[in-house]
């Protein structure tokens, strides 16, 4: 199947973060999801970055990149940071298990996971070779395979 | 505190209401967590602040208004949040902050709920 | 001076040309560029983008590139392509000097060019060493304005 | 011809009246060439293109819209523009279209203008 890539490499500041949030959201109108898809999908991929700047990036010019393919199936969003220190092996299924047994509605934080893994038909968080992780988002673009 | 470039504030009595003219995101949710602070070092206690303009906000501004929720309470104040759009209140459930966060309908019903 | 780097690769498809306008478009407004100019600035990236895919690229998966710099003074956008037969040494000033020449405003085709002329505080065309041409668009931000 | 995904078409009398519902980049541009190049073999020659709705034009499509503007003159007809934001007025003017095709502030003016 034909699949099409973009890639799009911006600073780690959330400041740039507004841009590539409406740039997810055209082009899943563009891709005929729907308007409560496009605002899961936007959420999903705003949180993905927010952790990759806030946790996965040294500094501003470490920079987070995104990797997307589009075919006639789904949207592939893979987030890339390079990682820092303390931040290593966060991602193991131990720990990330731990986080989740620990997030409370009540908090202030730690909510960004949980909603990654509510608002993304499928997700994965591998360690990369740089030393950062990455973040793989899937949405079908077949409306019945849609979740809650 | 006359607001910023993200927020108005206006206010209705002892009562102090922000309107947030911006989507929230991380970028924008530090601007809010100042203006929300500041009103807390005023000893404001009563904060409304209605989302009529905002088509997005995410956990780290969820959170920022859970944590503010919780100290004007003990203040014996309140956080009430009107006009939000339904992906927004999506968000808000999603989370489980609207258990935490009261959400009202309109600007009058949450000034009304004090 | 400090610069920020964005870099977007895209499909030579005019199908994403949307998106990457919205980005601009977002890019812009958290610049602080006035209304009118973001206006600006997306007319002159869709018609620089539109040329790269319609006359610089071979094939959709042919590609153009993105280069976006961003600094206190300017916004600098450098689209490259990686052209086609029969459109190289297009942009030697002897062929656009002829080519704004023979612009008509009660033509159908060819006023992009005058436009990018129009709307960017500076331009430059060059060929670039795979065959195709960088078209680079240069705005100049108000200085009293900046970002923070 | 009942209108595409982008584009409604309503009548008033013997005018066609299209309603843009998109922005009009390259993208968008072929297929409202499409539904003109359809209202021409149907003979249609009253045509006011409605841009509401819409915030951005190229050159692309000015040069679709100055193109049909020309061949339904040639059949004693007409094409008129109507409801531009002063941002699209500005490209058909930096372009010089707009001594091309008429632009009108409102659909009824448009109207009348036939
Ligand atoms: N890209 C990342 N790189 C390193 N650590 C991460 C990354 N994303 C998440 N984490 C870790 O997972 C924890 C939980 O993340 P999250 O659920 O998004 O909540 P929050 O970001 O509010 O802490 C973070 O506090 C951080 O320790
Ligand atoms: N990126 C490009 N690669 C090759 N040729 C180009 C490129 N951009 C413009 N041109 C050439 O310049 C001509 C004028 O371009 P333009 O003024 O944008 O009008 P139009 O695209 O409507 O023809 C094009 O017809 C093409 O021959």
């Amino acid at each position: 199947m034909k699949k099409d890539q973009i890639e799009l490499n911006v600073p780690s500041d959330v400041f740039y973060l507004e841009s590539v949030r409406v740039f997810i959201g055209k082009l899943s109108e563009t891709l005929r999801f729907s308007k409560k898809r496009i605002a899961d999908i936007q959420l999903a991929l705003d949180e993905i970055c927010s952790n990759a700047v806030y946790h996965g990036s040294k500094c501003v010019s470490s920079g987070i990149q995104l990797q997307i393919s589009v075919d006639t199936r789904s949207l592939e969003i893979v987030v890339s940071d390079k990682g820092r220190e303390g931040m290593q092996d966060w991602s193991t299924p131990e720990k990330l298990a731990e986080i989740q047994a620990n997030r409370s509605p009540t908090s202030e934080r730690g909510h960004g996971l949980y909603l990654i893994n509510c608002l993304t038909d499928d997700h994965k968080l591998q360690a990369n070779t740089v030393g950062g992780t990455d973040v793989t988002a899937i949405f079908y673009r077949d409306v019945k395979q849609e979740k809650g | 505190m006359t607001g910023t470039e993200f927020m108005d504030i206006r206010e209705n009595a002892d009562i102090k209401i922000i309107d947030v003219k911006t989507d929230l995101s991380s970028y924008a949710a530090s601007d809010l967590r100042q203006v929300l602070e500041d009103l807390l070092t005023e000893k404001v206690n009563k904060v409304v602040v209605n989302f009529k303009d905002v088509d997005h906000i995410n956990s780290t501004a969820v959170g920022t208004l859970v944590g503010i929720a919780k100290r004007l309470r003990q203040n014996d104040g309140d956080l009430k949040l009107c006009n939000l759009a339904s992906t927004l209140t999506r968000t808000f459930n999603l989370i489980g902050a609207s258990s935490v966060v009261e959400i009202y309908e309109s600007e009058n019903s949450a000034i009304a709920a004090f």
